[in-house]
């Protein structure tokens, strides 16, 4: 295995921004779906978080697990999920990786080291500490990494998940996007803490903010959890001070945001920043970027004809594979 | 699922609201909390507009927190308050089952202290929501002695029946069928009223066949009643409206009448409400059976997202005459 | 409850913990974890000097955090692994129940991912240890599809039972009745064997009147059917062993033999188990009864702490006596 | 209301001082009675943990709630709660605070302002936010106190409910004792943090760690806590170190600990303590110590022999009840 270093070569750099776009892409085409009326499910857009969906989540190597929430499709794309996939799955459609059983964004693969992940927040925290616990039952140099909300710190599953990792020093990194709402929930009332990642010293082990909009930071924190993790030194808690740009799901229009912050944000955004990043690098141009997104809309297109042709699944399936076996 | 009817008037989750709002104005001892509910409304707009009235210090916006807020209500109703807690979706409840089925339910048992608290949220099936956000978890609860376990299947009944539940003394749980929320409408009494827990209702009389049913697959009864009628077969359809603690005269009564008897529930087949029926009807009304009782529900699984496939999980009118004419032949 | 028999030989318990043992030896993917397991041994000692022998990595102490290692035990079996999770009393599986039905239940359903892992506690009470040490939380479990739950009657039922789950490739909620655990006893096969989950077996064969049981109740079941014997009723005892899914087939062959049918269950009566098996044969068996099917279970109540209470909530001999009188004069 | 002043005063010492030696006396008598096998239950004894118990309690004032747990019986002394009720609870009488219906040391009295808690832990740490809720919205100078031992802070009620008390800023108080075990586990084993009241930094609320065997501190501690929460400030978290002397529970003979390590304790007995801090003061003689004990004796001698008198509930109250009217 050769595993990613600190620092970023051109074409992780590339693959990166590729993702980041990619995500973008296809939210801004499920949001289209969605609006017309074509989706049965619902949407929860992560737009404007792509630096630290797409930039932690590349942290993790070929056979690390990633568990993701309800508004974190876009963090699968580095473990190989498919335009294809999530589309198929927001259809409801039978090659769907669910097969037409589970909605919207909960998907995943475990072979692609992703796992499919549930609403009730943040249930894949305790999951994830288990897979992390199996690799370290087998002695396997493998990471899990989980995702939630700062909404999701509330839950009680938070709090132990984490509280057993650290006492059993599991190969896991707990991530925390705090977007600044949970719903239409601010962050002020969810939690009086500062920083979500404060809360790191309530287990003893390490605790970083990062600046979510920026990939690179994303990335480099996440990857020294991830070593960490992988070095027999435990978890590690990691915030992202990042901002929801969209309502909570498709239906919401969000009113209770300010807009000046969105706008703020909007200044902000973290696609931008990271062309911007590498146009100073001369590793993207007006024509190449133009290049890239011209790919990338097309491979969303033929991901979104894909899914339409795609059939349903038959009835009776509904009372298939309850159980294994 | 069909939901013909009277399309006037007052929408179920409208009735909802008012007998929130009503009880809230009558009564200063009770509050409300959940997730979002204050100056966003709630997730399906149940209390919009409550907090400018009521005021934060009573319609309280919660952490994502169902087992804290949930053990909440229950110091809070014991001092003296009477709480009504909002669960998200009905889904969620279950991150707060302990607080329920440990503190709640065995509280008076234990201290003869009243918990006068109402734990409600929306349930059920049928809008492409997936296994997170469709389930009818009322039959885990129907199963918790010191519980009071209420799905009301009209606007009527879950105007009445809410506010039944807001005056009982003991932890009700208020399940509403967010199926039903913007589909059914009911012209309301314009004053106050409730209507009693523990108290079914025959919704439509008939000789022949009883159906024993709530929630939204009353709608489906209804439907498949009528279209038995065209058959010439009459059917009574009994709504539970509690499931717990059950109302054993009016079923055993009605199949009394008709011998033969119909379970219709949307709660998946193994111990769901119909088992429990079914099981009281064969111990008490067994003198009176002249078939088989039939169960038509959903199967034991979890709850699909894809169209095709919720329609084939969901019990659907077409299933409710086959078991009609199943027992016709008896 | 009485528990005579075979005196020599092997407790339930330590047939337990020879199905764990065993199945550690055969299997390094099996591990343990739960609260005081390691050094300690257990609560009642069922994994003692099993942390010597497999060391701390498969035998697992936690942190009282019942939500966070049930989670974790899937997360695990996703791996590869095939966890058992101890919960120290059953009582206390409600403090993870969202993780079993959120996440354990549903997860082969909607990515067929198998999900191998065992949830075992002590349950049932007999003991005078109170509303929280004494629950049989078996019927919600029996409520949750893409579980099997099973509870074990005797010694060589709990450790081929055991095993099987073990073995079984969906999660299992695996209940010891804690009061058989050093009452009951019996000579075991001395090689491997597993008994077959989703298998009922017919423990005792008569002609009258059918007992469907299972847990403790099996031995106050045969102590009915011997009492019942000595009137000259042939009283047939059916165990469930497992008592999700269902084996209908046993069920309904014996009552198709008998013609009458009473449910025996320590669980609470709305919505224990009894009530699916009533449903069950008053639908699928009603041609073949002569009777009611009568119901003996404890009380919708919390299960109290002092003797008299817990004795008066409890089923006993007399009352199942009383229901086969009931039923002979049909 | 007649608030209690930080300095306690002779006859508040010497109340203190007689409750921690009924609550021992108690204690021991039960032990006594479990090992001869005349309770159905089971017993938690907390001695050693008479400084916390008493200490923390008696800083409440009537009209405020207290939510112990299993092992915190001597907690409910200050708040009225009998050695007579304590028994009958034990043998089940049908004149007991529970009339039978609950086991060993969960009892409670609204009225004299304490709760009857349960075993999950620690399900009362929500329930008292809960008073405390109630007590805020009505604008009552009231609070509320809860109990739990430090294993009972890795479960997520513990975080939940804390973390909404400190959002809602409510009149709480949240005592841990730390007595170094949960059942046989070490506290090695159920947390790294080096003190539990570090976690308090998680919520943004002020923590404190006590001397649990000083019931002096431990009074003023809570007493300021007490003070705080009344006064609108919000939540406090206090750690209480000490020792569990005596086996989980009565069936445990705790072979686990180290016999150094209660030797240890042994010598820091904290009514010994208290004691020589009152012979210090002139406020205790061996005589009068002597009086009291006996007096104590008798008083709980009576009670046992009260509860062994009483008469059990009759077997159908087992169905009354369940329900309110
Ligand atoms: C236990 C639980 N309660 C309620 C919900 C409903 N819900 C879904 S998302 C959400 C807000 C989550 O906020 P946060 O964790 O900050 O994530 P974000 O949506 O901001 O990405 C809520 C309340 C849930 N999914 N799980
Ligand atoms: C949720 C839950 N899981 C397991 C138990 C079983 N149990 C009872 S007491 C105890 C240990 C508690 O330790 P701690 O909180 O430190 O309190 P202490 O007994 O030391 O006073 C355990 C595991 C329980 N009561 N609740
Ligand atoms: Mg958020
Ligand atoms: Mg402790």
């Amino acid at each position: 295995m050769e595993v990613k270093s600190l620092e970023l070569n051109t074409q992780q750099l590339m693959e990166i921004y590729y993702f980041m776009r990619l995500g973008r892409a296809i939210e801004e085409r499920l949001e289209l779906l969605y609006k017309g009326g074509r989706l049965p499910g619902a949407i929860y857009l992560g737009r404007g978080q792509e630096a630290i969906e797409v930039g932690a989540s590349y942290a993790l190597e070929p056979g690390d697990m990633l568990a993701p929430t309800h508004r974190d499709m876009m963090s699968q794309l580095p473990r190989g999920i498919t335009a294809k996939e999530i589309f198929t799955q927001h259809y409801a459609r039978t090659n769907s990786l669910t097969r037409g059983k589970g909605e919207d964004n909960y998907q995943g693969d475990l072979k692609r080291g992703t796992f499919a992940t549930v609403s009730m927040l943040p249930d894949f925290y305790p999951v994830a500490a288990g897979a992390a616990l199996a690799f370290k039952i087998r002695n396997e140099k493998r990471v899990a990494m989980t995702y939630c909300g700062e909404g999701a710190t509330s839950v009680g599953d938070w709090h132990e998940s984490i509280n057993v990792a650290s006492v059993l020093n599991l190969p896991v990194v707990f991530i925390v996007i705090n977007n600044g709402y949970a719903y239409s929930t601010p962050v002020y009332k969810e939690m009086k803490v500062a920083n979500v990642a404060d809360r790191a010293c309530a287990y003893a082990i390490p605790g970083a903010v990062v600046d979510g909009n920026d990939v690179i930071e994303c990335y480099r924190e996440t990857k020294k959890a991830v070593d960490r993790a992988r070095d027999g030194g435990g978890p590690t808690l990691i915030e992202a001070k990042t901002m929801r740009m969209r309502g909570h799901a498709g239906h919401d229009p969000a009113k209770y945001m300010a807009t000046e912050i969105i706008d703020l944000w909007t200044r902000r955004d973290p696609i931008v920043r990271f062309e911007n990043y590498l146009i100073e690098r001369g590793l993207l141009t007006d024509e190449s970027k133009r290049e890239i997104i011209n790919r990338i809309n097309a491979e969303v297109e033929d991901a979104v004809r894909f899914a339409e042709e795609s059939p349903y699944p038959e009835g009776k399936e509904a009372i298939e594979d309850v159980y294994r076996g | 699922m069909s939901t013909a009817g009277n399309q006037k008037g007052t929408s179920y989750i409208d009735a909802i609201s008012q007998a929130l709002w009503e009880e809230m104005e009558r009564d200063p001892s009770i509050f409300i909390m959940g997730e979002d509910i204050g100056i966003y409304g709630g997730a399906f707009k149940v209390t919009e507009g409550f907090i400018d009235h009521f005021g934060p210090e009573r319609v309280i916006d919660m952490p994502i927190a169902e087992e804290a807020f949930i053990g909440m209500g229950v110091g809070a109703a014991l001092m003296g308050m009477r709480p009504i807690v909002e669960v998200q979706y009905a889904d969620f409840i279950s991150c707060g089952w302990d607080q329920i089925v440990n503190v709640a339910a065995k509280m008076h048992y234990r201290t003869r202290d009243a918990v006068p608290m109402v734990i409600r949220g929306p349930s059920g099936a049928g809008l492409r929501a997936g296994p997170f956000h469709s389930q009818s978890p009322e039959g885990w609860f129907a199963h918790v002695p010191g519980l009071k376990v209420i799905v009301p299947g009209t606007p009527y009944d879950a105007k009445g029946l809410l506010k039944a539940a807001i005056r009982d003394d003991n932890p009700v749980i208020y399940f509403e069928h967010k199926y039903l929320y913007r589909r059914l409408k009911e012209v309301l009494p314009t004053g106050d009223y409730t209507v009693p827990i523990s108290k079914a209702d025959v919704q439509r009389e008939g000789d022949d066949v009883t159906i024993v049913t709530y929630g939204a697959m009353l709608q489906t009864a209804l439907e498949a009643a009528r279209r038995a009628q065209e058959k010439g077969i009459s059917v009574e359809v009994v709504d539970l409206r509690t499931i717990f603690p059950l109302d054993k005269d009016t079923i055993l009564n009605s199949v009394a009448k008709t011998s033969k008897a119909i379970m219709l529930y949307e709660d998946t087949r193994t111990l769901g409400i119909g088992a429990e029926i079914s099981a009281i009807i064969a111990e008490e009304g067994f003198e009176n059976l002249d078939g088989p009782i039939i169960r038509v529900s959903s199967p034991d699984a979890p709850i699909p997202y894809s169209p095709p496939l919720e329609d084939f999980f969901l019990p659907q009118v077409d299933d409710v005459l086959a078991a009609i004419d199943k027992l016709s032949a008896y």
